[in-house]
């Protein structure tokens, strides 16, 4: 089936297209054709993939397919194939990439039209779907890895596609370098189970698992250290810090990258792994904890944000941290499930604020925006689509995702427990902030940002914003079969008093956040201390800074000249020295001369008595 | 005869390249280029050799080979042999260093003939040091390759050559001769017990040693190796003579001269000495991984462009010391690729650090700046090799340090632990660099003389096949291992034996010990037969 | 034989010792080159003096031989050293050793 | 004494002829060009008579007594034509340093002739010592070394046109040498003294035979032996004997320089090991102990002394010194007959290399005469000294031929592969290695470390790009015809040995 083959090969082609040319010629290519090539290659993938599930998937939830393109390297023991495995769970995430991507791709071409770097913009996009794709393709880890790596340079290299600034810079590498301590964390893990099972296949090594123990020390560790990957990526506790500041990129970046795809690669690994997990209840609760923590977390400091797109970058990490909940409880499909939808509305909440933000002449900040709803409707309704379905209001995707995420947090433990009660919470927090964000942008004063607002929607803009918006509203039909994939789930029953509450946290939130923007008159300015602390991501930048990086930076600085080399500047000083002190004895004085020579003389003949 | 003749053209064109200057301006960078073509045309003839599996084991270990006497007297030959792992050495020796003299073409201004012939003087040392499998002719090539490539540095370099070369020469030199005492004892060793007096590495391999002195005479071989390689706490001189060499030096340095180094230990300390060298593994694995981290730290502090990518070369060989020293396929694959992936990026790095210097004359990361919006050729090539050295998957680099870590990790999983925090360390040198040298606002160190020039076609087709190479080998890299296998295999086979405790490697009973001890007093080496020295 | 049992060539030898350290002791104290030249002589001849004494001790010749040969050659050496002085006073109008000097380092 | 015996010593009596020639020739009919004719001739000639003995030597013999005093065997027939090849060198040398400095035709008062009449002398004293098989002997070819030595060292006062101050320096370095020299003389004489007391023998033989008997611990014939190998020592300037050295190397005129490092130390280091080997003083640890420490010493002091060194007559005296020491390194392997040929091959790298490295110097500071008349005392700058450091910056350039012969004897001295000095170098660790010399061994590695430092910045001095004021030297230097033929001839050999060691080897061991 080569045609799996093309789809991850026609973003490449575009890549190679878009880098090549300025690499020969002087000349850039015509932005029609940019265009031409950047999105069309996605959306060609975005075809393959419909036609793939139209074919071999609909209707057929044990479809599978497995594809090996050629050996990639095989020594003593370690074989691995550069080969392709598509079930559903792959479907589900290519359909994600290639879909949302090609609108975004879409998008872009709008967003971008005045950009000096726009056929660089598209290399960089197209080389991150290809890794994106084979992320997801791959039939082994190390093959997952190259696509995990491959998306960690794209990120960097959108984050800093502004380069003049050195900020964004600094954000670029924050964000490849933090996820790169996951990812060694994770390869630390593909050489545990390589050393364990001898193999990296995905497939061989799952079937490897069913034969070991439940609660194995060797499985809990390389489980963990997965973990260490996923957490990375997915900005997840401890290492979230970089994703608020990787917002420095240009926004259909943020929607694409981390929002919508990359971020979510570390739930998706889990998933792809989860017999692993399953294997180690240790493992899964960390999951179940770094997850629920993280959602809190990150929800607090959404809700103190002024910055549009960094209350959308906390509410990100937030959202994932449901998905890491629902792994941690088990609740696979939940996890996909919510991983599919928020790929929908978040790219659509981060499109609608880049529409935004151009509209008011690259304007982020929060306070000085306001009663935006009658100037750019349509941008209104989409953020309005996308806040409902953040907060999880009935009837839209993101609460059939949430909804299960919550029972099965409930199942997993048999009746009330802490990660369902932060699950709760976070619900609560995340219809505050949610629409806290709509209300400070559209409704209320007009801030003085708002005067000059202008409609920057063009066609290629409108477009993906209203698929983006329909998609997120009934997102919540597209329920994807990935029984084959996880095993059926026990459907619990919880009370009722369960899910009322989970339906009603966020009205709650919404209303808090209506009391909060819209009856009290919102200032910034004011925060309190725990305002301030959760504005700064509960202080972890600071943390890490101390802790880690000012340590590093100084000492790194002060052996500069590398203190190894002392060693030997001081021999060779030391040689100097003594060629001084031996040197003195040639002072041309014959009768010294004379001296040493009859002192060497009884010297020597002194010797012979004791030799 | 084809070995001799690769290695005879290197040395000719050379001295031709030196006349040739007299004759005609500009004559010896096409005298060196015909010679390097030529000499890989030659090593093209065994490229059918390539990619024989490891499974036909009835193949002969030798390519190829050529023996004459030498110096009977020592039982020292002429002894030039190619295997897999000679064969991709030689490749890369030569591939290196077709590109430096294509990447460095018009920057010789300075006595130009003399130039080339040390440059290929150099090559042709490196080219008989992966090729000679006796001892003594080991040595001397691996001494021949010095000369040149110290006045490479010393008069073709930049403001403090002098003292780099100086250092550079005695770290080596002073090294060498702990190995070519090792080397005289191993065969005075063998000598006593067998009666055979030879130099020949295959004869050699059987000599059996006391394990205390079989110690000793590996760590002579491994110093050398190891200030070579460079490993840690012997690797000063490097930054020195890599900031200060000329940039068609410091490509032969890294690319080359450094793979001499890991090659040596693979070639001849690991199976000559399998004992000590099993006994001697974790400390080396650790040296290797304080290689690893400690490259990583210094590159990142450095301000002078070179010199961090020459510390990445201590981080990047860092690995191929742990993976040597992991002694199992895996790992010592990861080695090998290592050995051509690093060559293959450095050289990239170096040439475009000497790009830079050629336009802007200075290669403090202070006065450098935003160089993308002015040099976006040059940038984007730079970003790829920046890439390629924090190990990215999909190019070669990531392969090797991913067998190395793979392979390494089964032998000990601390230092395995410690080394793979390199990888974050090499993301934050490589992107520092990028940072600091093309991205960022512009600032240009010489405003007047308006925006430097991108890279011209001849220098971006050189580094754009060493940037598809580098893929290649991400990608498609079982030819490479296919055909350093045998090899491999042949230098593990000795290690296995040990671990195994087969007899006639190892466990000489106590009593023999004491022979070899009192067997000092034998004359050596024998006599003439015809007529002694004296009565 | 052992050699406590014979005086004469202990006291001898002892004595040509002594006229050897007196000479060397000479040349240490002197700045005259005239005078070390002396006192290299005198060592010389505590040489040949002890050659003397040896030969007497073994009823041998062989040390009035090398009497002779070290005399011969001591008065040739001196013969040159002079001219060698000669030379330096014409230049430096001293016999100084302390002013020979100009090459150390 | 028969016929054979006379036949034996065929090259002292050519060197004799050839002498007694010289000098009536040169009272006949003063003239440059004859006397270096007839010195060539002579020396030439004494070689063919080594040949011609060897042959004799080829039916069966190994040895022959020549009276008591004298025995020829093959190793002192090498050596000693070793001596005379060396001894032909330096007489070009001499011959290209005389013509700059004695132009009769300006100054009616010059004598280059005698330069060649003292030059056989020495070469009859060094070759009777090598042949000495007798204290009387030994001790009379050593003065007769030392006789001829001391107006050598003194010759540049003959010269008119030499600098004022190297006649000062060539004074005082004769001089120094004379009152230096005579005192070893006199201590090796008296160890002679108590070794004739103590054994009643003057011959080797009948002393071999006293120190076989020799009880341990210290006795009249062990402090002899001491003293006498304090005086070789001194000839060999061993540390911590050594402290002539460097200065009578620099004010010496420097074929005189080449002659005092090359046929003066072969000469004595042949009859070291003739010494050890009739002896046995192998079997005496207290020597074989003296001696270590002294090649330690050496290779270190030797090494340090050199380091920052900018006159490279004294650098190349001290690296001398080093050298030494590495070549006693081979010697105390004991009587083996590989450590004879590592001391030999050893030795012949040695010569070959010190007479290049001499020879390149001497031809430069011969082509600077001209630019330095009168010479005034000390230097302007250190750019104008032929001798100095600074002179040689950018040679390369301007003088390749001359800078690369240079280049080849550092790298030689160095003992880098290509060159002789490398094959050297690798007899010493072979022999040491044998004699499982560890402690040795290291001070040879430390010591080689040392010395490359200054090699090589005498090496890179000569291939410096900027060539701001280097005086006056801005051209190249002009040598003669013959120079050119030395040095191409030793630069030759150098390699060739050096690359093909086996050649030489069988020399060794076939001649």
């Amino acid at each position: 089936m080569t045609v799996v083959a093309w789809i991850p090969m026609l973003p490449l082609l575009g890549f190679l297209v878009l880098i090549a040319t300025p690499l020969f010629s002087d000349r850039p290519l015509p932005p029609k054709l940019v265009a031409a090539i950047g999105v069309g290659s996605v959306g060609l993938a975005a075809i393959l993939t419909a036609f793939l599930a139209a074919t071999q998937f609909a209707g057929n939830p044990a479809a599978e397919l497995n594809l090996s393109l050629w050996q990639w390297f095989s020594v003593d023991g370690l074989q691995l194939d550069f080969g392709f495995h598509l079930d559903w769970l792959t479907l589900v995430m290519l359909s994600v990439v290639t879909g949302v991507g090609f609108l975004i791709h879409l998008y872009s071409t709008g967003y971008m039209r005045d950009d000096a770097g726009y056929q660089r913009y598209f290399a960089y996009l197209n080389l991150f779907v290809c890794a994106m794709l084979l992320l997801v393709l791959a039939d082994n880890l190390v093959l997952l890895y190259l696509g995990w790596e491959g998306v960690g340079l794209c990120s960097y290299l959108l984050i800093g596609f502004w380069y003049r600034d050195p900020a964004n810079g600094a954000a670029a590498r924050k964000a490849f370098v933090v996820t790169r301590i996951g990812d060694t964390a994770m390869v630390i893990g593909l050489f545990l189970l390589f050393t364990e099972f001898a193999t990296l296949d995905i497939g061989e090594l799952i079937s490897a698992l069913s034969t070991v123990q439940a609660n194995d020390p060797r499985v809990t560790l390389a489980a963990l250290l997965l973990l260490g990957g996923a957490v990375g990526k997915s900005a997840q506790l401890p290492l979230q810090t970089w994703l608020p500041d990787a917002m420095a990129g240009p926004t259909p970046v943020s929607a694409l990258i981390h929002a919508a795809t990359m971020v979510t690669a570390g739930v998706y690994l889990i998933a792809r792994m989860h017999p692993l997990f399953a294997l180690s209840d240790m493992a899964m609760s960390a999951v179940a904890i770094v997850g629920a923590l993280t959602l809190l977390l990150a929800g607090c400091s959404a809700l103190v944000q002024s910055d549009i797109k960094r209350v959308l970058a906390y509410s990100t990490i937030s959202q994932i941290g449901y998905m890491f909940l629902a792994l941690g409880v088990g609740a696979w499909s939940g996890a996909i499930f919510h991983l599919m939808t928020h790929a929908f509305f978040k790219a659509l909440l981060f499109l609608a604020a880049g529409s935004v933000i151009l509209g008011l002449h690259h304007e982020q900040d929060i306070f000085r925006m306001g009663g935006l709803r009658r100037k750019i409707p349509f941008t209104f309704f989409c953020f309005l689509i996308g806040c409902a379905c953040l907060a999880a209001l009935p009837f839209t995707s993101g609460f059939y995702s949430k909804d299960r995420i919550l029972l099965s947090a409930w199942d997993f433990y048999h009746g009330f427990n802490g990660i369902w009660l932060a699950g709760v919470l976070g619900a609560l927090v995340t219809g505050f902030y949610s629409f806290r964000l709509l209300f400070l942008v559209f409704f209320g004063r007009e801030g003085e940002a708002s005067s000059h607002c202008r409609d920057a929607n063009n066609t290629a803009m409108v477009l993906p914003l209203g698929m983006l918006a329909v998609l997120a509203l009934l997102g919540g039909l597209l329920a994807p079969p990935l029984q084959s994939v996880f095993g059926a789930a026990g459907a619990g029953h919880p009370p009722l008093w369960v899910e009322a509450i989970a339906v009603a946290a966020p009205l709650a939130g919404i209303a808090m956040a209506w009391w909060a923007c819209l009856y009290n008159d919102p200032a910034r300015g004011e925060q309190s201390a725990l305002g301030r602390f959760w504005y700064s991501g509960w202080g972890f930048d600071r943390l890490y800074d101390t802790l880690l990086v000012k340590p590093f930076t100084t000492l790194a600085r002060l052996n500069r000249n590398d203190v190894i080399d002392r060693l030997y500047s001081g021999t060779a000083a030391a040689s100097r020295q003594l060629h001084g002190l031996v040197s003195v004895s040639q002072n041309g004085q014959v009768r010294w001369y004379i001296a040493t020579l009859a002192v060497g003389t009884v010297l020597f003949l002194a010797l012979l008595v004791v030799l | 005869m084809t070995l001799l003749a690769i290695i005879a053209v290197l040395f000719l064109g050379g001295i031709l390249a030196w006349l040739s200057e007299h004759w005609k301006d500009g004559a010896s960078r096409w005298v060196a280029l015909l010679s390097l073509l030529l000499a890989i045309a030659l090593l093209g003839r065994y490229a059918d050799h390539t990619g024989i599996a490891t499974a036909t084991g009835s193949a002969p270990l030798w390519w190829d080979s050529l023996q004459l006497n030498w110096i009977p007297r020592f039982g020292i030959t002429f002894f030039l042999a190619l295997d897999g792992l000679g064969f991709l050495l030689l490749a890369l020796t030569l591939a290196m260093g077709l590109f430096g003299l294509i990447a460095t073409w018009r920057d010789v201004g300075f006595r130009r003939g003399f130039f080339y012939f040390n440059y290929l003087w150099t090559l042709a040392g490196v080219a008989g040091v992966f090729t000679a499998m006796d001892l003594f002719l080991f040595f001397f090539f691996w001494e021949v390759m010095l000369v040149p490539m110290l006045l490479l540095i010393a008069v073709w370099g930049y403001e403090q050559r002098i003292p780099a070369a100086i250092k550079f020469f005695i770290f080596t030199q002073a090294s060498s001769l702990l190995m070519l005492i090792a080397i005289v004892a191993l065969v005075y060793l063998h000598y006593s017990a067998s009666g055979q007096l030879t130099f020949n590495y295959r004869e050699l391999l059987a000599a059996r040693l006391p394990p205390a002195t079989s110690y000793w005479l590996m760590l002579g071989f491994f110093v050398a190796f190891a200030v070579k390689l460079p490993a840690l706490p012997l690797h000063t001189w490097l930054p020195d003579a890599h900031t200060q060499a000329p940039t068609a030096g410091s490509i032969l340095l890294a690319a080359i001269l450094l793979k001499t180094g890991a090659y040596g230990l693979l070639r001849f300390t690991l199976p000559l000495f399998p004992e000590s060298s099993l006994a001697f593994a974790p400390v080396a694995m650790s040296i290797g991984a304080a290689s690893v981290v400690y490259g990583a730290v210094m590159s990142f502090a450095q301000r002078d462009m070179k010199r961090l990518v020459a510390y990445s070369s201590v981080s990047h060989m860092g690995f191929v010391l742990l993976g040597l020293y992991a002694l199992n396929a895996i790992a010592i694959q990861g080695a090998v690729m290592q050995m051509i992936a690093h060559g293959l990026s450095t050289a990239a790095l170096f040439a475009l650090v000497g790009a830079l210097q050629h336009r802007l004359h200075t290669r403090d990361m202070g006065e450098l700046g935003g160089l993308w919006g002015n040099l976006p050729r040059l940038s984007a090539i730079a970003l790829f090799f920046a890439v390629a050295s924090l190990g990215l998957p999909g190019l070669g680099n990531f392969i090797a340090e991913f067998l190395v870590l793979a392979g390494s990790f089964a032998s000990s999983r601390w230092i395995t632990a410690v080394a793979a925090t390199g990888l974050v360390g090499a993301a934050l040198y490589a992107l520092l660099m990028m940072q600091r040298v093309f991205f960022g606002g512009e600032r240009s160190p010489h405003q007047n003389s308006g925006p430097p020039a991108d890279l011209a076609p001849r220098e971006s087709a050189a580094l754009l096949s060493l940037a598809v190479l580098l893929v290649f080998l991400g990608l498609r890299p079982q030819g490479v291992f296919d055909t350093a296998g045998p090899a491999v295999a042949d230098a593990l086979q000795h290690i296995d034996a040990t671990v195994a405790g087969t007899p006639d490697r190892y466990g000489a009973p106590p009593g023999d010990t004491g022979a070899v001890a009192d067997a000092a007093d034998s004359r050596w080496p024998p006599s003439n037969p015809e007529r002694g020295i004296s009565p | 034989m052992p050699i406590e049992s014979i005086p004469a060539l202990h006291t001898g030898l002892s004595l040509a010792a002594v006229l050897f350290c007196l000479g060397l002791a000479g040349l240490l104290v002197r700045r005259n080159i005239i005078f070390m030249l002396m006192c290299v002589e005198i060592c010389t001849n505590a040489a040949a003096l002890a050659f003397v004494v040896a030969g007497a001790h073994w009823s041998d010749a062989d040390g009035q031989v090398m009497f002779v040969f070290v005399i011969t050659l001591a008065a040739a050496e001196v013969a040159i050293a002079l001219a060698l002085v000669l030379q330096f006073y014409r230049r430096r109008y001293t016999v100084d050793i302390d002013q020979l000097n100009a090459l150390r380092g | 004494m028969s016929a054979l015996e006379l036949h034996a010593i065929l090259p002292l009596l050519v060197l004799g002829a050839g002498i007694v020639f010289l000098l009536l020739q040169v009272a006949l009919r003063r003239g440059h060009r004859g006397a270096l004719f007839t010195t060539l001739a002579t020396l030439a000639a004494a070689a063919a008579a080594c040949f011609q003995v060897a042959r004799l030597l080829d039916g069966g013999v190994t040895s022959i007594q020549s009276t008591g005093l004298l025995q020829v065997d093959h190793r002192a027939l090498f050596i000693c034509l070793l001596l005379l090849v060396a001894a032909i060198a330096i007489t070009v040398l001499g011959f290209s340093y005389l013509k700059h400095r004695c132009d009769r035709k300006a100054w009616a008062d010059s004598y280059p002739e005698e330069f060649y009449i003292l030059l056989l002398l020495t070469m009859l004293g060094a070759c009777t010592l090598v042949f000495a098989s007798h204290f009387a002997s030994f001790f009379l070819a050593l003065e007769l070394i030392g006789l001829s030595l001391y107006p050598l060292l003194g010759f540049a006062v003959n010269g008119d046109r030499s600098p004022q101050r190297d006649q000062l320096y060539s004074l005082e370095s004769a001089l120094k040498y004379l009152l230096l020299s005579a005192l070893s003389t006199a201590l090796a004489l008296f160890g002679i003294a108590m070794v004739f007391a103590a054994s009643g023998a003057l011959d080797f033989a009948g002393v071999s035979a006293a120190v076989a008997a020799m009880a341990g611990g210290p006795s009249l014939l062990l402090a002899g032996l001491t003293l006498l190998l304090i005086g070789v020592a001194f000839k060999l300037s061993l540390v911590p004997f050594h402290i002539w050295t460097p200065d009578v190397y620099q004010g010496a005129p420097t074929p005189v320089t080449a002659l005092i490092a090359t046929v003066g130390k072969g000469a004595v280091v042949a009859l070291l090991l003739r010494l050890f080997d009739r002896l046995d003083l192998f079997a005496v640890p207290a020597l074989t102990g003296l001696l270590g420490i002294m090649a330690v010493a050496s290779m270190l002091a030797g090494n340090l002394l050199a380091l920052m060194q900018p006159n490279i007559k004294r650098l190349l005296a001290y690296s001398s010194i080093a050298h030494l020491g590495y070549l006693i390194v081979a010697l105390l392997i004991g009587g083996s007959a590989f450590g004879t040929e590592a001391v030999i091959y050893y030795l012949v790298a040695y010569m070959i290399t010190t007479l290049g490295a001499f020879a390149v110097v001497g031809l430069i500071a011969d082509g600077a005469v001209e630019l330095t008349p009168g010479g005034s005392r000390p230097l302007a700058d250190s750019g104008s000294d032929p001798f100095h450091r600074d002179y040689y910056r950018g040679l390369f350039w301007r003088s390749p031929w001359l800078a690369c012969c240079l280049a080849a004897m550092l790298l030689s001295l160095a003992g880098i592969p290509l060159t002789i000095g490398f094959i050297g170098k690798f007899y010493i660790f072979a022999a040491g290695v044998q004699g499982q010399l560890w402690l040795l061994l290291a001070a040879v590695v430390v010591g080689s470390a040392l010395g490359l430092f200054y090699y090589l910045r005498l090496l890179l001095a000569m291939v410096q790009r900027d060539t701001e004021a280097t005086g006056t030297a801005r051209n190249g230097v002009q040598i003669a015809a013959s120079g050119h033929a030395l040095l191409a001839s030793l630069t030759l050999a150098l390699l060739l040995f050096g690359v093909f060691p086996q050649l030489l080897i069988n020399w060794i061991n076939a001649l």
